[in-house]
């Protein structure tokens, strides 16, 4: 099994309220050094072992499915085998 | 299904004192100390930054989207200073009750077991909830006959109820599932829609029984029966 | 300040030393002669800021400068009444309910936002409206939205209708406020153009209404709400492509904005505080236009003068510079005029609701509104030349050549169902028909019970909300339109949404008192259009002076549409009405097995633009449904008459679909079926199916009819008995024709628009 | 400025009715080497320059705020500098 890790992140010039409400709520826990928080999707695909062109194919399913372009950005990123 | 709750149980005036709690977010505050006071009990505001629980004799956690729910639905509300001293309270008897929002605060908190996730079918559903009531051994149960069949409006986004299954044996074997669901409509497990802890003091349900006190802007008036519930708990004494 | 911001920014100073430096003021959106005369009004060319500020202040949204010499006719030709407490050219018009209470509200588009990111661009519509509301000094307590998408198969329905949803749910959910009722209409003309028209509404005490004045010198000028960041200051960005770095990619910046509902929620919970303290002096929201309108706005209506400290704004990104400061939509924020002494109670009422609140500024006396920037100054013009006199225009008008064509190519001649078999699908297929079947899909993502004071919502003819526990007293809004209706006469089409949703407001026992509306069309370039948006305009003003309510606010929204084509002209009006006690009220049923049904008003063949034409034969042509405002203000009077005296059990509405489809939601919202025998003589198709206008299906309890028969005699309302409720049948029965259970009734109508959407 | 990322991700047993979506829809979009896709969330957390104990204050903030121990597990990563 192959696995494909998309980040979908909102753009940086875009609002992120549940970043700011985490940001907020810090200090009640007591945590006090933190500039910003940003707050996206992580989307870990599973790919089976004989699928080929994992890349390609991740693009394409990232950029039509689980990113909107107008306020979002995206990272691809092949990960480890998950060992679990 | 309404006259769950005797005519005379209703507009009793017990003098008691029931807090109702205010998160910046919360929006069904106002609906619970109506159902206070239609109840005949006074509603007490409490503020969540405030350590203060103005000697009241029981707490509503109200529903609404605590700091906004961004993050987790109840996940901030946790750490307001009026929900330190609600714990503590509920530890040593004092009835909570969490609806919706409140739910979700009273799991993040760990007051009550398990996890309110994403409905099923991804969508926020505004729909009324048939429930059956499971127990009436719980502090905001006790005036309804046990498995009496009540209907309160279910609206949101976040109330699949999760456990793990041995979490989830636990609460039917303790007699600690609430309510349950008689028309699943989000997923829930075992058609969960309400539970209670141990002592049957603090319950949390999903559906609001804030919304179902008069005939004229609700699909019922059984939600009368949880205040009655408590009321009576107040003057009776705990039940377990 | 990060590295990149070390240009020196484009003061007064700047401007008067280099009075020939080229300007984009085109690609800003302005004409060359309304640049010259931005410099004929400073006496030197603008500096970048200013020239943002004009093109913002001038653009159509918010100059409205080719409706303006049109819309005055509503101010012109609106009654006289008490009741109007603020009306035209204030953020929401209000009206008094009570001699205590006052409501407030208004509807507003957010058409292109939504077209471009559904979700967050129709939320942001919905905040953008209770901001209004809030503003006027009103407690908001409901919103309704009316959706208008492409074809109901179409894919590109299946992106911007579940976001669009989405959003409007999101937002008002989460800001707690109940939908109480909407439109949902589907028609190609609005593929590439959904219509998303959000209406709000609040109350308030009277003496609780706020103005939005500068006013006393020396008063304090405090941003209220969310950070401001670089959101939807896609125009103005033209500025900065000239003084950005390589690596300031200004084309990124996106024209969306995201809102945020929670922090709204606590702007409405601080600001009702602050105005119940008597600490507000004046308030304005910022929308569309942000700093730049709410500035020039409130200080061109106060004592004439303002100034800004444009550094102490708190920004969200880096680098901004003061055009995008003053251009930024950031949601979620508000300008408030406060005494200096209650300043600082003001920002720590606000913080404990976990608000940012700022001094930004003080009133003055100037007549200048200055704006510096790091001790700069970067803006110093007469207000009012951006807030009150930019340019209008008389545009071009012209009568489309084919209206002739249109009036005779009339439905009423088209083939129609033969024999009760076809005549019995044909109820079938209209119910289930996009534009008629059910629409819980839609609504059932709404929360409309918070607040504990909705007595009706979706599904009955309009929204009822409680205002009053102790009295009762409350008010019901409808929000109608109909495009095909106003594409083949816009006049008439314009009355007939006025007098759909008067009548959806009658029909629930409430009395219309005042009027908003938002008016959809294309470019107003376009002379076609012009002439519609004419024709639209006198249509309402003229219905509103004969039926006695005013026009107290609403929105223009122009250049719908995709290429050449226009969407078709779409007038949306909202009425509001009042009810002394909405115990009273009529909800849409069939009350109890063996009440009487029956019909008010008169049924002509009237089928060109209705929605059997178009579900049919897909037909749009002839002359719309004839409006009789004098009938609708008897039917109305009678409605009100007949709710008080509790002898009407339940009534409904007839507009699209006709009498078939009254029957069909009545029988859907209730747990009996009807039995119907038609009035002799009469044409089944055309009396099941055309659309005349006056109409409503009432439900009478036992006992009354003949009281009943005698209010309606007395006022000259026909009515026609048409049969009972009953429990023996579930469904419809239309005796001598034929039968539909209720389980076929519930197949087709249920369902519909998820299995559009591919579910 | 350092960034720590916290990657939070529903339990294996959970069930995750928006990946099971975004499952469902794949082979409409054409791709369908896929057998499984979860979503959680992605936290970027910007730390002060002068922050010290990054990991230890980001799993304080994880553990108590970011992930529901019922429901969640988390991952944290110190990330590269940003360069932008
Ligand atoms: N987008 C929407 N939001 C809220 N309510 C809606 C929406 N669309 C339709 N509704 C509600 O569904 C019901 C049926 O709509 P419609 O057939 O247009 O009503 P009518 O023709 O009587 O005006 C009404 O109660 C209306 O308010
Ligand atoms: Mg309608």
């Amino acid at each position: 099994m192959a696995r494909v890790v998309v980040d979908v992140m909102l753009k940086p010039e875009i609002l992120d309220p549940q970043g700011e409400a985490v940001l907020g709520a810090l200090p009640r826990i007591g945590v006090n050094g933190v500039s910003s928080v940003r707050i996206g999707r992580r989307v870990e695909l599973d790919f089976d072992d004989d699928a080929t062109d994992l890349e390609r194919q991740t693009r394409i399913i990232a950029d039509k499915l689980l990113a909107n372009p107008v306020i979002e950005d995206f990272h691809i990123s092949v990960a480890a085998e998950d060992a679990a | 299904m309404s006259g769950v709750v005797p005519e005379e149980r209703r507009d009793r005036g017990t003098g008691a004192r029931v807090g109702v709690v205010t998160f910046p977010g919360s929006l069904d505050d106002r609906d619970a100390a109506r159902a206070v006071r239609l109840s005949g009990a006074e509603p007490v505001s409490l503020w969540h930054d405030e350590a203060a629980l103005r000697s009241v004799d029981a707490v509503i956690l109200p529903g609404g989207f605590s700091y906004g729910d961004y993050l987790r639905c109840g996940a901030i509300a946790r750490f307001s200073e009026v929900m330190g001293l609600i714990a503590d309270a509920a530890k040593s008897g004092l009835p909570v009750l969490g609806v919706c929002n409140g739910f979700q605060v009273l799991c993040e908190s760990h007051l009550l077991p398990g996890a309110l996730v994403r409905n099923a079918h991804l969508r926020y559903r505004n729909r009324p909830a048939r429930m059956r009531v499971e127990t009436a051994k719980t502090a905001w149960t006790r005036a309804y006959g046990e498995g009496a069949e009540v209907v309160f409006p279910a609206k949101h986004g976040e109330g699949r109820y999760v456990a793990d299954e041995a979490t989830l044996d636990e609460l039917e074997s303790a007699g600690r599932v609430v309510f349950r669901y008689l028309d699943n409509p989000n997923g829930a497990m075992r058609d969960i829609a309400g539970v209670c802890n141990e002592a049957g003091n603090v319950v949390g349900l999903m559906p609001h029984p804030e919304h179902a006190v008069e005939a004229l802007t609700g699909p019922s008036t059984d939600g009368l029966g949880v205040v009655a519930s408590v009321l009576a708990h107040l003057n009776e004494g705990a039940v377990r | 300040m990060t590295s990149r911001f070390n240009v020196v920014v484009d003061s007064v100073g700047v401007a008067s030393a280099t009075p020939d430096e080229k300007q984009p003021y085109a690609e800003l959106g302005l004409k060359e002669d309304e640049y010259e005369r931005i410099r004929d009004v400073l006496g030197r060319r603008p500096t970048q800021s200013e020239l943002a500020m004009y093109s913002i202040m001038w653009s159509e949204h918010c100059s409205y400068k080719s409706s303006k010499v049109h819309l005055r006719q509503f101010a012109r030709k609106n009654p006289k009444t008490d009741r109007l407490l603020a009306g035209i050219g204030e953020n929401a018009g209000v009206v008094a309910v009570d001699d205590e209470i006052a409501v407030t509200f208004k509807v507003e588009s957010h058409n292109h936002p939504s077209y471009v990111e559904p979700k967050q661009g129709a939320a942001t519509g919905v905040g953008g409206i209770i901001r209004d509301i809030l503003a006027m000094g009103a407690r908001p307590v409901a919103v309704m939205d009316s959706l208008r998408f492409g074809d109901a198969d179409h894919p590109d329905t299946a992106r911007v209708l579940p976001g669009v949803v989405d959003g409007v749910g999101h937002y008002g959910n989460c800001v707690g406020l109940p939908n109480i009722g909407g439109e949902t209409v589907f028609d190609p003309s609005y593929q590439g153009n959904p219509l998303v028209n959000a209406l709000s509404v609040g109350i308030m005490p009277r003496r609780r209404l706020q103005s939005m004045q500068a006013s006393g010198v020396g008063n304090a000028v405090i941003l209220l709400g969310a950070k401001t960041g670089r959101d939807g200051i896609g125009g103005v960005s033209v500025l900065a492509s000239a003084t950005f770095d390589e690596d300031g990619d200004a084309d990124s910046r996106p024209s969306v904005q995201v809102g945020d509902p929670f922090t709204e929620k606590l702007l409405i919970e601080s600001c009702l505080e602050l105005f119940d303290a008597g600490l507000v002096v004046g308030i304005q929201d910022l929308g569309g236009a942000g700093l730049t309108c709410a500035l020039s706005e409130t200080a061109a209506a106060g004592d004439g003068g303002m100034h800004v400290d444009l550094e102490r704004v708190p920004l969200r990104a880096a680098g901004m510079e003061p055009h995008d400061i003053l251009a930024s939509e950031s949601q979620e924020r508000m300008l408030l005029i406060v005494d200096p002494a209650h300043a600082e109670t003001v920002l720590k009422r606000a913080h404990r609701w976990g608000l940012l609140a700022t001094e930004i500024g003080t009133v003055t006396d100037s007549g200048r509104l200055v704006v510096d920037y790091h001790g700069q100054t970067v803006v110093d013009v007469p207000p009012a030349s951006l807030a009150d006199e930019g340019p209008v225009y008389e545009r071009p008008i012209a009568e489309p050549n084919d209206r002739a064509l249109v009036a005779v190519d009339r439905a009423e001649t088209l083939s129609r169902p033969s024999g009760d078999d076809e005549l019995r699908q044909t109820v079938l297929d209209m119910a289930a028909s996009p534009n008629l079947c059910d629409r819980t899909w839609v609504t059932e993502q709404y929360d409309s019970s918070v607040f504990g004071n909705t007595v009706l919502a979706a599904p009955h003819d309009a929204g009822v909300l409680r205002l009053d526990e102790r009295t009762g007293v409350g008010i019901a809004i409808s929000l109608d339109g109909n495009g095909r209706y106003a594409r083949l006469d816009p006049y008439s089409g314009a009355q007939s949404a006025l007098a759909e949703a008067y009548r959806n407001v009658a029909t629930t026992g409430a009395t219309p008192i005042a009027v908003t509306d938002c008016l959809n069309f294309g470019s107003p370039e376009d002379p076609h259009v012009m002439w519609q948006f004419e024709r639209a305009v006198t249509g309402i003003a003229d219905g509103c002076e004969r039926l006695g309510i005013p026009v107290t606010g609403g929105n223009v929204s122009f250049y719908n549409q995709t290429g050449r084509e226009a969407v078709h002209p779409t007038p949306v009006i909202g009425v509001l009405g009042v009810i002394d006690d909405v115990r009273g009220r009529i909800p849409v049923g069939l009350g109890e097995a063996g009440d009487t049904i029956a019909l008010l008003g008169t049924t002509a063949e009237e089928l060109s633009g209705s929605e059997w034409a178009w579900a049919a034969h897909r037909h749009l042509g002839g002359v719309p449904p004839k409006v009789d405002l004098d009938h609708e203000m008897k039917l109305a009077e009678l409605l009100a008459r007949l709710a008080s005296t509790e002898q009407i059990a339940a009534a409904h509405d007839l507009s699209e679909g006709g009498l078939s489809q009254a029957l069909v939601e009545a029988i859907m919202r209730s747990e009996l079926g009807a039995q119907v025998l038609l009035p002799e003589g009469v044409d089944p198709f055309t009396y099941l199916f055309s659309e005349s206008t006056g109409r409503v299906l009432i439900v009478i309890p036992r006992g009354q009819e003949v009281a009943v028969r005698g209010a309606c005699e007395q006022r000259g309302v026909p009515i026609t008995p048409l049969g009972v409720t009953d429990s023996s049948t579930d469904g419809l029965h239309l005796r001598d024709h034929f039968d539909i259970t209720r389980d076929d009734l519930a197949a087709a109508w249920k369902g519909r628009i998820g299995a559009g959407l591919g579910e």
